[in-house]
């Protein structure tokens, strides 16, 4: 389906995704279709970040590979390891377990409430690595709350003692506890307020800098992602409709959504001005292959898009788009 | 945490004085179960046909039974009979009813298909029939009757504790959990669990009051401890008979002692979700 | 005879009885509704030829089928009116003639008497209720056969008012067999559309249809809630009864039977409590009828056999059951669990004197006496028995062990006590596996070779409480009931088998129990019967 | 520079134009919760106006007391919540109420017809069994003269203006089976069925899509403007409150530490709260360097003593001699740009 | 919706299937361990080894169990639930007379209990923690820490036997009336069909007692869950948007919160209807009411297989066809339910 090319994986390609699908069963005759024949690749030390609007298969998709959901079909590959084919349930035993990490959307939610912050950064080394002694693990929380600016007297608190920033930096804590080669990181700063959002914003940089990892990065928001990341994946209804170089796509964006979503984003500068996509968008179930995912809400709508789907073509170096009015 | 939930804990019950009277009030049914015959002023099961069926008096406060004994001493000695009863059943269906929610909650699917099947199979039973077939069926022993009353109880905690994990199955915690390595009965054990804990607390003093007052009503039917054991529910139930004939004394006070106890363990359960919902603590 | 559980509560009855017709005459018939509560049973069949019928249904059956013939009546001691066993009237059968050799007897039928749908009552009828009593099986077949009735080949119609039986064999008790419920005349010709291969008796039908020609109709019939009898203004086989409607009502509650009674809602309550007889003869606003029971003893029987479920017992040493019997506070059961209502069966001297039975056993409370015999035996130190007690007796056996058990503690016997459901009991008894039972039982008909029969005979019957097995007792009770009262012989075994039962103990009785009943004042005529049923032909409501 | 005790200067500008009547003046608002824990003062001396016809932004972060601002004027405060000060006029047709003193029955006239709110979170703030036509029929019903198919026909009316696609069907839809850019439509239909002259907006978009976010906040400029009526938006977006305010207040901890006209907030903030604020916010153009964050967390509002300048702990420019002052000052930068700051930028 | 609702009685019907069959099976096995002997028991007392073989044969109890087993379905299949020793009638008889007044009685337990906890339950949430909202709690709790039978026992010795206020205990009529004309068995429905407005005031006086007694006991819970579930609606945002749009308060109280927060009150009022209708064996005890629940109990007593079955698998039916109630109902209340169901 997907036209990306597939270029030789590189030895240095970290992840890589092909033809991936997820779709949940509704009822007896209705699929949802999450997550459509995604493909795409993730560079060792490289940052992606994907974005597209709410319910669209972001969180599908990272989940499907940090390998908390069995796939469809289509395969994920990291480090030269298919792992889309072990189940879910068998994970947890993988040597790629600590290779993947994630940091949840909610940091409330994703911290067990009865574990400290302590218990709950050291989990992962128990769990995974092992053979540690109690002031082993001590010295590793110490220098794990160091990392992500957490003040070590709150390593003794419970989750509700503590305020949404620090519970964040006990997430991402916790995530990067193994020194994940992937970190997949769902919209970590969605939760939390413009000020404590820098920080976490900042914290990340520098992790990244000092840790080399590659990052996943989720987003409705095009503007943190663009502070973050090298590249960018646009998906819309379960497919990637647009990918390329961040400043590139940002700028000269080849799809009509990815230019709708830019055009919405408020600005100091900016005064309301119509935004160009109508109407609702379409239903993820049992979806028409034939029609583009967009057609209906977009201002270019044509016949053409109701009888076939557009793919992916490169439309600069480097930067995809599947639109048939992509120029 | 220890020191806030404390701190949680006396603030609870200092702004809620019907709280606090329902802690007082269990603590003193402890005391009374645990010294019951030390500080009964007579031998509970002592007959003496010389003073049967006295009404309160200053040597009998609660007064006397058809056989003569002393109905406050019996009524003091059954409490640790009772609270047992109940304690033991509400533990064991608890207990079984927890393993089997989570389970169900947890792995869903087949087994999650087959446990609520059978909760449902239990739960088309008239209850407390159940528990008099089964007491009728296994003989109306004091171990029987707990038997009867943790299986009538065991699909509440099911659905409960089930409903409970469906909740958290999803969260953020669990799939964190997942991704830090921990088995999936490890994730039951140690992640979900605890946190379903403290809403089952509340069920658990519902429920023992309930557990009293089912044996109770067993013991009306004639299926409950065997005599000349002292029994809340016995006393009531055998007293009842003679309440038309004015010994009224024999129903009433060990009725009003079930009624409290069951009340304490009622208004504690309420103490017990102030303590507990999240909404009252800051 | 027909034997029952003799307790007066644990199933009701109803007593009274209008005498038949040679009887002196009831009052006129008056409109009167009688209202009759009773409880821990209730009539559950018009058919008590039926498996399952209870006792309290005879009480229905009683008055709305007729007999061939009923018994006579006697005032008791204490004024108050009992049937008399010895003296057989005539009922639905004007006359009976004995034929010469004694192996017949030949009834003349009542010409006037009609069924309840009008049609006359005929020879046809009785022999076929006759036969259907020998050959439905269960109780009724049995309780015919108590009296060597067995076989529709005994009945004969000899023509539409003449029926004859011929007697198998002599007994003392086939006249007499003739005037229990049990052989109830049916109304043949109504039940015939109603047979079939499967029910050729039926059943079915009779269970809840009248096809009698008895002195009340069937006027409502609501089983285990509510029955009301109608007068049958068309009897003829005795006196018309005073009473036009009777309602029968189920309250399962003994206090609230009391209490309306107390507050005049009903006439009669009919299933009374120990304590509620003594106390409601206390308020002198009642009239309060207590009766012995005839032929029935409550007693503790003791499992007597040297091994019991494959243990050693040690109730088969006659010294432990000496020494228990010894031990039991006889005064305080009387006192507290029957609150006298009951002649006490204790304290009696070492020999029996009369052959009246039940009488009072030498044994009273002699810890000393009782110390001493456990010492002598196999079982010093004591030892751990059961004692089971039917859970339908509750209100007088549950005190009654309790005070057993702490006495029986003093002699180091530790008791453990088992309430056990009506519908267990009945296994028990039959199983004997318990080593010591409460056990009430009594006999139909006052006979104490009867009881002996039932209570003592190695045959084992359900009734022999402490499955004694003794063949000296056996002969001695064979022997009596072979012969008839009156003749020394007859008189010399039975106190030969009791004063063995008194040496022996199996059973050690406790009291002969009575069957009370408490009224409004304005009722009178109340009737002790045999079946312990009220009679309702015999009651008055002024 | 003139300094005003807080106690005697409104931080509004409108008393200086009384050719002008405000439509709402907000004066010395003060709001505590009475918890188990302890009183929250989450509102101290809450000062601004709002003229007829204007749209105003309340930005701050999470917990400086938008929401109590919002709530304490439309009388839906939480039963915890005391007003234990201030005074609220709002100006309708003939005279001016004070909606905190005015008695519950005749405010009850006021709600839904003069000034309405929408809320933050549409799906939740719904009726969820009941129909949304019906939603929208049970206000006009309550403020109108409407009955019978006029009441249904002015509803479909009312869907048709905030641009619901297919109005009649989805009269008879249940909020679940709307998305929630739909809901929030609907929230705006039932709050603007009455063309009320104030409408207050309690974060209408946080979690919607951007593309929906943008077409809500439209449809509310483009309604606000047909209708000339006045509008506060609540927002933590301060770019958002850009695009979309003629004045923007900035709140802090229960304290308006700013407010100005829109051009000159983003120009010349003058509070370093403010200042901070714009640093922090991520803009199209903004590289990641100047993307400063702002250090600290609000002050415990349930503490016995809270210091005079809420943010004082927070401030770069902190000091003590000076910023410990209490009361906080407010002062008249120019006739609508104040700020409640002893040393402002 | 009429598609949904049809939709939702059959999977419920279909999901009951295996939990009915479920209770078929245990019944039978439970009723088979009873210690009792019902060949002893039915074959009188005085009956030999070779009657009680007799009678055994009789009721069928000489074979083997499976046997039994498939001789039991194939009567339940052809609707023939046996006979009651106990009655002498055919269970399927018995049940008929006998759950009229069993419902009526339940019934009108919960409606007092209905009639009283959602006022109480609504009151308390208005003003909780108030003195109201203790003394609600208290009042409730009270009710249901009592067992049945002895408030019954004491509100008859009260009511009846000292103060004489209301009628005798003598279950659903006073001894001189009879029953109305059966139509759908409720007593009170039927008088009231009838025309004779004399019975239906008999009726109903003997019902009040035991209805009262009943409903104390359903108190409790009802207005636990009422103030909960209110309490929780009163602070949803909804409820907020609706004050904003300045809906009268009877509107928000009652349109708005109460008929949202009727869900959880719906799902245990179902519950307390189980609940209520085993519970309801002592009351009838109590009050000699002549309903299904006193009909288990002696049966049981006298291991009289036939009736426990039958009772049991009525309830069993009776419990899906609450639950299917119970659902529709609830799509009747919330849109939502018929969706997902
Ligand atoms: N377990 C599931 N069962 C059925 N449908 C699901 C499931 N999980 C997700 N979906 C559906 O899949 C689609 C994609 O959901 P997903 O959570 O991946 O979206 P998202 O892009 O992360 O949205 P958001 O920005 O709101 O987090 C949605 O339509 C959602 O309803
Ligand atoms: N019901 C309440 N009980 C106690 N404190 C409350 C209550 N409601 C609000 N508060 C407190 O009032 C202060 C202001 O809250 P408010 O909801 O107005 O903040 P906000 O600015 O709207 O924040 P957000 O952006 O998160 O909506 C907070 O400190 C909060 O804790
Ligand atoms: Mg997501
Ligand atoms: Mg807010």
């Amino acid at each position: 389906m997907t036209s990306l090319s597939p270029s030789p994986p590189q030895t240095d390609t970290l992840l890589q995704v092909r033809d991936l699908c997820k779709t949940f069963s509704i009822s007896k005759t209705a699929n949802l279709h999450a997550v459509d024949h995604v493909s795409f690749n993730i560079q060792a030390g490289e940052s992606v970040g994907l974005v597209g609007e709410s319910g669209c298969g972001k969180s599908t998709l990272i989940r499907l590979v940090t390998r908390l959901l069995d796939v469809t079909s289509g395969t994920i590959q990291f480090d030269n390891t298919i792992l889309s084919t072990v189940a879910v349930r068998q994970f947890p035993k993988s040597p790629h377990r600590k290779g993947i990490q994630l940091v949840f959307q909610d940091p409330t939610d994703s911290l067990n409430p009865r574990f400290t912050a302590y218990d709950t950064i050291t989990e992962p080394i128990k769990r995974l690595e092992g053979g540690h002694d109690k002031a082993q693990l001590q010295a590793r929380a110490a220098e794990l709350a160091e990392l992500v600016g957490l003040p070590q007297e709150l390593l003794n608190r419970f989750p509700h003692q503590l305020s949404g920033g620090q519970k964040a930096r006990v997430g991402i804590a916790r995530a990067i506890a193994l020194n994940p080669k992937l970190l997949v990181l769902d919209e970590p700063t969605s939760a939390l307020d413009v000020s404590v959002q820098a920080v976490i914003l900042h914290l990340l940089a520098d992790l990244k800098e000092r840790l080399g990892m590659s990052y996943l990065f989720v987003s409705h928001d095009l503007n943190v992602v663009r502070l973050l990341c090298d590249r960018i994946l646009v998906m819309y209804l379960g497919k990637i409709i647009e990918s390329g170089p961040v400043e590139q796509v940002f700028n000269h964006p080849r799809h009509p959504y990815t230019e709708a979503l830019i055009s919405a984003i408020p600005s100091f500068e900016a005064k309301p001005h119509p935004i160009p996509l109508t109407g609702e968008p379409r239903s993820p179930i049992n979806p028409d292959p034939n029609v583009c995912r967009l057609y209906g809400r977009c201002p270019k709508g044509e016949d053409q898009c109701q009888q076939v789907m557009p793919t992916l073509e490169e439309v600069a170096p480097d930067h995809w788009a599947a639109c048939h009015f992509h120029n | 945490m220890t020191s806030t939930t404390f701190q949680h804990t006396r603030y609870v019950i200092s702004e809620n004085l019907v709280t606090f009277g329902a802690f007082a009030l269990f603590l003193v049914f402890v005391l009374f179960a645990i010294f019951g015959e030390a500080i009964a002023p007579y031998d509970p099961l002592a007959s003496n046909s010389a003073v049967a069926l006295q009404p309160p008096s200053a040597a009998h406060w609660f007064g006397t039974d058809e056989l003569g004994r002393d109905i406050l001493s019996r009524v003091i000695v059954a409490t640790r009979l009772d609270l047992g009863i109940a304690v033991v059943a509400v533990f064991l269906s608890f207990l079984v009813g927890s393993l089997l929610g989570t389970c169900a909650g947890y792995f869903g699917g087949w087994s999650d298909r087959i446990i609520s099947r059978c909760i449902d199979t239990l739960m088309a039973f008239p209850l407390f029939v159940l528990a008099m077939g089964l007491v009728a069926a296994l003989g109306n022993t004091v171990a029987n009757i707990i038997y009867a009353t943790a299986i009538i109880n065991l699909p509440l905690y099911t659905r409960v504790v089930r409903s409970e994990v469906l909740v958290r199955r999803e969260a953020g915690f669990v799939e964190a959990a997942r991704l830090t390595g921990n088995s999936e009965w490890r994730i039951m054990a140690r992640h979900l669990f605890p946190n379903v804990l403290p809403v089952m607390m509340v069920h658990i003093s519902l429920n023992m009051g309930w557990a009293i007052l089912n044996a109770a009503g067993l013991s009306f039917i004639g299926l409950g401890v065997q005599p000349p054991t002292p029994e809340w529910g016995i006393m009531v139930a055998e007293g009842a008979t003679y309440i038309v004939s004015g010994e009224w004394w024999l129903a009433l006070f060990p009725g009003a002692v079930l009624m409290l106890a069951v009340f304490c363990f009622n208004l504690l359960g309420d103490g017990l979700r102030d303590l507990i919902d999240p909404r009252m603590r800051t | 005879g027909g034997l029952k559980a003799c307790s007066s509560n644990d199933t009701a009855s109803t007593p009274d009885t209008a005498p038949a017709d040679t009887a002196e005459g009831g009052a006129a018939a008056g409109d009167a509704t009688l209202t009759v509560v009773q409880g821990g049973g209730f009539p559950n069949s018009l058919d008590l030829h039926r498996v399952g019928t209870n006792r309290p249904a005879y009480g229905v059956s009683w008055v709305i089928y007729d007999r061939l013939m009923t018994f006579g009546k006697k005032t008791l001691d204490d004024g108050s009116i009992s049937y008399d066993y010895t003296v057989l009237e005539p009922e639905l059968a004007e006359s009976w003639e004995m034929a010469e050799d004694g192996m017949s007897v030949t009834f003349t039928l009542r010409s006037d008497a009609i069924f309840h749908d009008g049609t006359p009552v005929t020879a046809n009828d009785v022999k076929w209720s006759f036969d259907r009593a020998v050959s439905i099986g269960g109780f009724p077949s049995f309780q015919m056969k108590a009296g060597a009735l067995e076989s529709p080949d005994q009945f004969e119609v000899v023509d539409d008012q003449t029926f004859k039986v011929n007697f198998l064999r002599p007994d003392k008790l086939t006249m007499i067999d003739m005037a229990v419920p049990i052989p109830v005349i049916i109304n043949a010709k109504l039940v015939e559309p109603h047979l079939t291969d499967d029910d050729p008796w039926g059943a079915e039908w009779l269970n809840n249809n009248d096809a009698g020609s008895g002195a009340y109709t069937i006027k409502e019939y609501q089983p285990n809630e509510r029955i009301v009898l109608e007068r049958f203004e068309d009897w003829k086989s005795g006196p018309m009864p005073q009473v036009k409607e009777v309602i029968l009502l189920n309250v399962p509650e003994a206090g609230n039977r009391r209490a309306l009674l107390e507050r005049g809602d009903v006439d009669v309550n009919f299933t009374v409590s120990e304590k509620d007889q003594t106390e409601l003869d206390a308020t002198g606003n009642f009239t309060v009828v207590s009766t012995p029971i005839e032929n029935c003893l409550y007693s503790v029987d003791m499992h007597a056999n040297p091994e019991l479920n494959g243990e050693a017992n040690p109730l088969g040493d006659v010294k432990v059951r000496q020494a228990i019997s010894y031990a039991i506070p006889y005064d305080a059961i009387m006192d507290t669990a029957l609150y006298g209502q009951a002649v006490p069966m204790y304290g009696g001297s070492a020999k029996p004197e009369t052959i009246d039975w039940p009488q009072p056993s030498p044994y009273t409370t002699d810890m000393e006496q009782a110390k001493a015999l456990l010492a002598e035996s196999g079982y010093p130190d004591g030892f751990e028995t059961t004692l089971a007690f039917d859970m339908g007796t509750q209100e007088w056996a549950e005190p009654t062990v309790v005070l057993i058990q702490e006495a029986l503690a003093e002699l180091g016997i530790t008791v453990n006590i088992e309430k056990v459901p009506s519908a267990n009991f009945r296994s028990v008894l039959v199983e004997k596996s318990r080593p010591m039972i409460i056990n009430n039982f009594g006999g139909w008909l006052n006979y104490p070779d009867y009881f002996f029969f039932y209570a003592y005979h190695g045959q084992d019957a359900t009734f022999n409480g402490s499955s004694y097995k003794n063949p000296e007792m056996d002969t001695k009770i064979e022997a009596a009931l072979a012969s008839e009262p009156g003749n020394k012989e007859y008189d010399d075994n039975v106190k030969g088998f009791i004063e063995m039962a008194w040496q022996e103990v199996p059973r050690a009785p406790l009291v002969q129990p009575q069957l009370g009943v408490a009224m409004q004042p304005n009722i009178t005529g109340y009737q002790y019967w045999f079946h312990r049923q009220l009679d309702f032909r015999q009651l008055e409501k002024a | 520079m003139t300094l005003h005790p807080s106690s005697s200067s409104p931080l509004t500008s409108a008393a200086t134009d009384p050719a002008t009547p405000q439509l709402l003046k907000v004066e010395n608002l003060d709001v505590e919760f009475r918890t188990r824990s302890g009183t929250v003062k989450a509102l101290e001396a809450v000062n601004f106006a709002i003229q007829p016809g204007e749209t105003v932004g309340i930005v701050g972060e999470s917990g400086s007391g938008k929401s109590v601002t919002a709530f304490t004027l439309m009388g839906v405060l939480d039963r915890a919540g005391k007003v234990t000060g201030g005074s609220a006029l709002f100006q309708t047709d003939r005279v001016a109420v004070d909606l905190l003193k005015e008695p519950e029955s005749s405010l009850r006239q006021l709600r839904g017809k003069e000034l309405s709110m929408i809320f933050q979170n549409p799906r939740t703030a719904l009726n969820p069994i009941r129909k949304v036509g019906k939603q929208i029929t049970d206000v006009l019903r309550c403020h109108t003269d409407l009955s019978g198919a006029a009441l249904r026909d002015r509803a479909i009316e009312m869907l048709a203006s905030v641009r619901i696609p297919d109005p009649e069907k989805r009269y008879d839809a249940y909020p679940y089976e709307l998305s929630g850019g739909l809901c929030q439509r609907i929230m705006i239909a039932i709050a603007l069925a009455c063309s009320p002259k104030l409408l207050i907006a309690d974060e209408p978009t946080t979690g919607l899509d951007v593309t929906t976010q943008a077409t809500v906040m439209n449809l509310i400029k483009d309604l606000a403007t047909q209708q000339q009526m006045a509008a506060i938006l609540i927002t933590h977006d301060l770019a958002l409150a850009s695009e979309y305010c003629d004045r923007i207040v900035v709140m802090h901890a229960g304290h308006v530490v700013e407010s100005a006209p829109t051009h000159s907030l983003f120009q010349a903030p003058r509070h370093p709260y403010t200042a901070k604020l714009i640093a922090a916010t991520p803009e199209p153009h903004k590289a990641f360097a100047d993307l400063i964050p702002i250090t600290g967390n609000l002050p415990d509002l349930k503490a016995t003593t809270i210091p005079p300048c809420r943010f004082s702990q927070r401030c770069d420019r902190y000091d003590p001699a000076l910023c410990d002052q209490a009361p906080l000052v407010r002062e008249h930068l120019s006739p609508d740009h104040q700020v409640a700051c002893w040393k402002p930028l | 919706m009429a598609h949904s609702t049809g939709k939702i009685i059959g999977q419920r019907i279909l999901g009951a299937i295996p939990s009915v069959i479920g209770v078929i099976i245990v019944t039978f096995v439970l009723t088979r361990a009873l210690p009792g002997d019902p060949a002893a028991f039915f074959a009188g007392p005085a009956a030999t080894a070779e009657a009680i073989e007799e009678v055994r044969a009789n009721l069928g109890l000489d074979k083997t169990l499976p046997e039994q087993f498939f001789l039991y379905l194939g009567d339940l299949v052809r609707g023939d639930l046996g006979t009651s020793l106990t009655t002498g009638q055919t269970v399927v008889y018995d049940l008929m007379t006998r759950l009229p007044a069993s419902l009526e009685l339940t019934l009108a337990g919960l409606v007092f209990a209905i009639a009283l906890a959602l006022p109480l339950g609504i009151l308390a949430a208005t003003k909780p923690n108030s003195w109201i909202d203790h003394g609600v709690r208290l009042l409730a709790t009270a009710g249901v820490s009592l067992p049945t039978f002895f408030t019954g026992l004491f509100l008859i010795y009260v009511l009846y036997y000292k103060m004489g206020v209301v009628p005798a205990p003598l279950g659903r009529l006073d001894i001189l009336y009879s029953a109305p004309p059966k139509i759908t068995g409720l007593y009170l429905i039927d008088s009231l069909l009838a025309g004779d407005l004399e019975l239906f005031w008999a009726a109903a006086s003997q019902l009040f007692l035991p209805a009262v007694t009943l409903g104390l006991f359903a108190l409790a819970p009802l207005a636990r869950v009422t103030r909960a579930s209110m309490l929780g609606m009163l602070s949803s945002d909804f409820i907020r948007t609706a004050r904003a749009s300045g809906l009268p308060p009877r509107q928000v109280l009652f349109g708005y919160a109460f008929r949202n927060a009727m869900l959880p009150v719906i799902t245990t009022l179902g519950v307390v209807f189980s609940f209520l209708l085993g519970a309801n064996i002592l009351v009838e005890k109590v009050f000699a009411w002549p309903g299904i629940g006193s009909y288990a109990v002696e049966a049981l007593v006298a291991s009289d297989y036939a009736p426990i079955q039958g009772f049991i698998l009525t309830m069993a039916l009776l419990y899906v066809v609450l639950n299917l109630l119970i659902d529709l109902l609830y799509v009747v209340i919330d849109p939502r339910a018929g969706v997902d169901a």
